[in-house]
């Protein structure tokens, strides 16, 4: 199970809750089942998030493998100059 | 609008073109005789990006009437290296990194050219107040000033080409 | 519109008296050129006055230094009198703008667009300089303070264009400067500029001066009593502080994009100190 | 992709050696094509008629008398852009066509309304003086917290503030409010020794890039047609442009000119939607080239922001606690960068508390574009500010105390992550070991040190590597090049074939001639590109042993590429002469066909930069005038694969940072018209205002790159607003808590506060 963190302003979207404890091979699905965790976050998720599995930023890559220990955090949509 | 015929000498060449009255010679060079190595940053002589040299002096471009153009020495980038041989202020920046994106460099190359043939040894605060009306937003300016040193010591004859 | 470029004095004056439509001078055209552009004018006429060789040339007359309406600040600065004996006016000429705009900008042009802040007017104020104006009347030689009535409008009646300016030859013990405050070191337009001339005996004390200000009222502004305030005096500090409070109080400036009215008062005084002490020290050579 | 090997193992043979970049010569002769110099038989020339007024409900605009001029070919209005279901469907897409046609309101001084095609530009803009637009004007904001007000006049209905779950359902010009942070920041307050807090506000800046945007389009009868225009992002710029105008992305080619500058102001269309419609309207090519006030006016400049910071530490320099509020204005839609400022505001440090709440604000400004490291300065400069003046009230060396505080590899970064390995406490070091650190100050000047970070990002990348018949190499990028990556691009693949580096070409491609690729940002490009390269190179030098492998006989294992040959892998696999590029490049046709090498990816594991400057800077006391004495810039680079390049990167970014700082200012009348734009009142530095921009970089390789290689472009425009405004506070006494430090604002500083600062 690796542990989900919310990026701050998420977590009101989960009731305050930070962390999540996710079962999932990947980022598709772990934020597949983060949205179903919590409903109020989907069209956040569906914005688009940055995602970061053991302090590598994901941007776009959906099937970047999570492992069961992994530190994973969901961060805003970054763009750069 | 009746047009204004110029006979005017660019790079060495004698060169006839119509013109607008009210067409600055940077249009002329870019629209009309397709020379396109001289830019258009500002339009209002703030930026150095279009200097050419007129009759001995650096000037901008876009400040000139094409019409002024009568009679006198145009001279731009185009013509500044001698066919294959660049000109040692072109072959410093290019081994200097002097240029990032290059749109200012053939207006700097263009002013420093003017600099040199007045002031074959200027110091840097010479070089960098002769340039200060050739804004880069690139390179901070270091390499450019020292690119234009080194192409002086060159030209001077103390150092070997680069 | 049409372009000309008269070679006499006399062509250009009939070329503007002749123009129904509106007609402008080119000199430097470093200025005419940015409002052509933006659409800020739209002339009829222009005529181009660098094919006039009278107007083209720096001479030394029994009365001072004539300098033709087309001769561009790089030039006025590369002639050795010009630079000996005005050194205040041409080191104002020398800032407007970049290297390239030198080449072109002249000081006629700086005078006849009548900004506040042109460069070299409060320095050519200092130096009493004489406009020559022709015009379909004939000739006609007027202080240069007299030419700007206010941002952008001058006394000039129509075909009438400043074809020199002389710079008046100077008493023993004379000499000027000019200084101007911008946040950058090129390349601005003078928030505050002040030009200063005084002459002095031999004794390094200041018998005559003339102080004007440019930027900080809708016109070049001659602050007598800062003159006052340095004549009798070796240029102590006290005096110093004098003339500075002087051009603080005599300024009305604006707010605006390039500084504040606080601002603007206070480096008025500054820069006259500045200005003055370096004007002193150049008097006390020519003795 | 990760890191090879040791890099301290690896001699690189072409890599990190200096090279004259491909592009060179053309841009010393004046031969290199940009944006606005292109031209076509037919040519029309476009131009854009912009509002006057900050914010106005537009009535009506009739252009018959505009239409019926001489010369004018086609007009296009908001009218033209309709509501095609790809563009409503996407949130910024809609707000891009609202950006580039002005629709029921104009947004902002400058706000496109209508645009002309004609004959030539003269009659262009004889022709908008005649496009009649009745406008009612409205009440305007350009101010980031009065448009947070209550009683502000509202830019637009829809908007509710995201991110408050108790928000209030009435329109606002807030957008968005974002919260990161951890642990108790009152209970860490409660443990520092020393206290303190400020509210910092600055200005917004312009990338100021020196070319003005610039495009030529030329649609035919058909619908299908070519672009040229100066870009960061070709195949963004197709795929916008045939959303926008209803088209399908294959009927539009895009062709990326040189660039002359972007610095993110460049990875968005302002005026190429436009010229696509003007084209196939009229028939014909169409050229908008944009003059300098409509790019002050109506491109994307930075945000403004109003930050307030909140520090505490212990004596012996622990930050117990770290707090900030920023509010960004990011013009009149949404999108500032407040959260990249609030994530990077303290990530060059451990704090053991943070919290930091960011609002993303709308105002009557052009809509806000990425600037180098977006958002990132602005919360640096405030941040850095309070730790210096922490540093100093506790009497502790301004390194030091940032040593003792500095994210290091492995541990947790402020936004959250942990980081990877990191290079700031080396930088931190090398300020401190470098002989500018030592040199005695005179009167008036005073002493400044920042650090800064950015994450950088990869992106989408497809890269495409063709071998010649005489072994040569012709490789296809998608990223344009703002700054010499194409360099760094012959460089890579050059390596790993073996092969010279002038052997290697490298253009940039179309958007029809290769994959698509993301724009050049997030200083990803030596990075993305790069790995790409690298990569391509590889399966190309796969290729090559498997020709090898045919014309000796022997399985393709037991081939391998060496030096720019084939060679048998081991003694068993035969004795064959190393067969060499040229060789193989020659057989081509006989051993299977064109031998290439291609490599598509998203990359990530970018590696963020840190950097710390050290600046020396003196002050005129009666003028408030700053003069910048001495600057030293030292940031990790990973591996620098073009040094003299990723100096220029460096020095470039600081020069940018320190224009920020003291000069450079969007400044609005009372009307919320933009009163400066021009390069002669949007004061960026010239030559003569700098010294020479002293650089050491820094080599901590980044494991997700091959060669370790880390972005470098954005990073450098982090710490000098704050390295600055702690030189010139050390300076004169009194804290520059406003930007950009200007001379009648330091002035007033001096008069109102001035008297040395407790430990200076």
């Amino acid at each position: 199970m690796a542990r989900v963190k919310l990026w701050g302003s998420l977590s009101r979207m989960a009731d305050g809750q930070k962390e999540f404890e996710i079962d999932a091979p990947n980022i598709d699905r772990m934020l597949t089942a983060l949205g179903e965790a919590a409903p109020k976050l989907k069209p956040i998720l569906a914005k688009g998030v940055t995602v970061s599995i053991d302090g590598t930023l994901y941007r776009l890559d959906k099937f970047q493998a999570i492992q069961p220990d992994s530190e994973v955090y969901i961060l805003p949509k970054m763009a750069g100059g | 609008m009746s047009q204004v015929h110029v006979t005017t000498k660019i790079n060495g060449d004698s060169t006839e073109y119509l013109c607008d009255a009210d067409e600055t010679l940077l249009d002329v060079l870019r629209d009309r005789l397709q020379m396109t190595g001289s830019k258009e940053g500002c339009g209002t002589g703030d930026c150095g990006a279009c200097t050419i040299i007129l009759d001995g002096r650096p000037v901008c471009s876009c400040l000139v009437l094409g019409a002024e153009a009568e009679g006198r020495s145009v001279e731009t980038i185009e013509g500044m290296a001698n066919g294959e041989e660049l000109h040692p202020l072109q072959r410093h920046f290019l081994n200097g990194a002097a240029l990032q994106c290059g749109i200012c460099t053939p207006g700097i190359l263009v002013a420093a050219k003017a600099l040199l043939a007045q002031n074959a040894n200027p110091s840097e605060t010479e070089i960098r107040y002769w340039l200060a009306g050739n804004l880069c937003r690139c390179t901070g300016y270091d390499k450019i000033i020292r690119a234009v040193q080194s192409a002086a010591a060159e030209m001077r004859g103390e150092t070997h080409a680069a | 519109m049409r372009y000309e470029s008269p070679t006499t004095v006399e062509a250009a004056v009939t070329l503007l008296a002749n123009e129904a439509g509106k007609a402008h001078i080119l000199a430097g055209g470093t200025d005419l050129l940015v409002r052509l552009r933006s659409g800020f004018i739209e002339p009829d006429l222009i005529v181009d006055l660098k094919r006039i060789d009278a107007l083209k040339s720096i001479t030394m007359e029994s009365d001072g230094l004539r300098v033709g309406a087309a001769v561009p600040s790089a030039m006025l600065n590369e002639h050795a009198d010009a630079v000996a004996g005005w050194p205040g006016v041409c080191e104002a000429a020398i800032l407007i703008g970049s290297t390239q705009v030198q080449g072109r900008a002249t000081i006629s042009g700086n005078l006849c667009n009548a900004s506040p802040a042109a460069d070299s007017v409060p320095a050519m104020v200092a130096a009493r300089a004489i406009a020559r104006i022709s015009g379909p009347q004939g000739m006609r030689d007027v202080p240069v303070e007299e030419i700007a009535t206010g941002p952008g409008k001058t006394s000039l009646a129509k075909g009438e264009f400043v074809d020199s300016i002389l710079l008046p030859k100077r008493a023993p013990g004379t000499s000027d400067a000019y200084l101007r405050f911008i946040p950058r070191t090129e390349m601005d337009i003078a928030v505050v500029g002040v030009g200063i001339c005084v002459t002095v005996d031999k004794t390094g004390t200041c018998t005559a001066a003339r102080v004007a200000l440019g930027a900080v009222a809708a016109k070049i502004l001659v602050v007598e009593a800062a003159a006052q305030a340095l004549i009798g005096t070796k240029g102590d500090e006290a005096a110093l502080n004098a003339l500075a409070a002087a051009c603080s109080a005599a300024a009305t400036p604006i707010d605006d994009k390039r500084g504040t009215v606080a601002f603007r008062k206070e480096i008025a005084g500054t820069l006259a100190k500045r200005a003055a002490k370096i004007a002193l020290s150049r008097a006390e050579k020519n003795l | 992709m990760p890191l090879d090997r040791d890099p301290a193992d690896r001699t690189y043979k072409v890599v990190g050696h200096r090279h004259n970049r491909p592009d060179g010569i053309d841009k010393v002769t004046g031969r290199a094509k940009f944006g606005a110099d292109l031209a076509a038989p037919g040519l029309l020339h476009g131009r854009i008629l912009r509002s006057p007024h900050a914010h106005a409900r537009i009535k009506s605009i009739d252009t018959s008398k505009a239409l019926a001029l001489e010369g004018v070919k086609a007009i296009v209005t908001a009218a033209d852009f309709p509501d095609h279901p790809q563009v409503l469907e996407d949130g910024e897409l809609t707000n891009i066509r609202y950006n580039v046609m002005a629709r029921e309101k104009a947004l902002y001084d400058g706000h496109a309304v209508a645009a002309v095609a004609a004959s030539n530009p003269r009659i262009a803009a004889k022709a908008l003086k005649l496009i009649e637009v009745d406008y009612e004007v409205l009440p305007h904001v350009v101010d980031v917290e009065l448009a947070m007000k209550d009683d502000a006049p509202i830019l637009h209905d829809h908007i509710r503030t995201e991110g408050m779950e108790d928000a209030p359902d009435c329109p606002t010009n807030v957008a968005e409010r974002i919260e990161l942070g951890y642990g108790d920041v009152e209970a860490g307050f409660a443990e520092a020794d020393v206290v303190i807090e400020r509210q910092f506000r600055t200005g917004a800046a312009h990338q100021g890039y020196i070319e003005p945007h610039a495009c030529l389009a030329n649609i035919s009868g058909d619908g299908s047609g070519d672009l040229w225009c100066c870009t960061q992002g070709q195949f963004m710029v197709r795929d916008v442009c045939a959303q926008l105008n209803g088209m399908d992305v294959s009927k539009l080619r895009v062709t990326p000119s040189e660039i002359g500058g972007g610095f993110g102001g460049k990875t968005t269309v302002f005026i190429e939607p436009v010229a696509v419609a003007l084209s196939r309207k009229a028939g014909k090519p169409v050229k908008i080239v944009m003059n300098r006030g409509e790019v002050f006016r109506a491109t994307g400049p930075t945000a403004s922001s109003a930050i307030w910071v909140k520090m505490g530490c212990k004596r012996d320099g622990t930050i117990t606690a770290a707090q900030a509020e920023l509010k960004y204005q990011g013009g009149a839609f949404p999108g500032s960068p407040v959260s990249m400022g609030a994530m990077t505001a303290f990530a060059c440090y451990q704090p053991k508390t943070l919290k930091a709440i960011g609002w993303d604000v709308v105002t009557n400004r052009p809509k806000q574009a990425a600037y180098r490291a977006p958002g990132a300065p602005m919360a640096a400069f405030a941040v850095e500010s309070i730790v210096e003046e922490l540093a100093h009230t506790i009497g502790m060396d301004p390194v030091d105390f940032r040593l003792k505080n500095a994210a290091t590899s492995g541990s947790k970064s402020a936004y959250g992550p942990t980081y990877s390995d990191i290079g700031l406490v080396e930088t931190l070091e090398a300020v401190k070991a470098h002989p500018n650190y030592a040199i005695k100050l005179g009167p008036n000047q005073g002493r400044g040190v920042a650090s800064g970070f950015w994450f950088n990002f990869g992106g989408q990348t497809a890269v495409t590597l063709n071998l010649n018949i005489d072994g040569t190499v012709a490789l296809s990028v998608g990223t344009p090049d703002i700054g010499g990556s194409r360099a760094s691009m012959c460089a890579m693949a050059a390596e790993e074939l073996g092969i010279p580096y002038h052997h290697v070409q490298t253009i940039i491609a179309d958007t029809g001639s290769l994959g698509f690729n993301d724009v050049t940002d997030g200083s990803r490009v030596t990075f993305a590109s790069g790995l790409a390269t690298i990569e391509a190179a590889r399966n190309a030098a796969k290729v090559l042993c498997e020709r090898a492998a045919k014309i000796w006989g022997i399985p393709a294992d037991a081939v391998t590429w060496e030096n720019g040959c084939a060679v048998p892998a081991g003694p068993n696999a035969g004795e064959f002469p190393p067969m060499t590029i040229k060789e193989l490049a020659k057989k081509a046709g006989e051993t299977g066909g064109p031998i290439a090498g291609h490599f598509e990816v998203s990359a990530d594991g970018a590696g963020p930069s840190f950097a710390t400057h050290l600046v020396d800077a003196e002050v005129d006391r009666e003028t408030g005038r700053i003069t910048i004495l001495r600057y030293l810039i030292v940031q990790d680079a990973g591996k620098a694969v073009s040094p003299a390049y990723v100096e220029g990167q460096m020095q470039g970014g600081a020069v940018q940072g320190i224009g920020w700082a003291l000069n450079e200012e969007y400044i609005y009348n009372d009307k919320g018209v933009m009163e400066n734009p021009g390069f002669l009142d949007y004061r960026v530095p010239v030559a003569s205002d700098l010294p020479m921009i002293d650089t050491q970089i820094v080599e901590v390789p980044n494991p997700g790159h091959p060669y370790g290689v880390r972005g470098v472009g954005e990073t450098s425009i982090v710490p000098p607003l704050g390295a600055v405004a702690n030189a010139v506070a050390a300076a004169v006494g009194a804290r520059p808590e406003e930007l950009p430090m200007s001379p009648p604002r330091l002035l007033k500083l001096m008069k109102e506060q001035a008297q040395p600062l407790a430990a200076e």
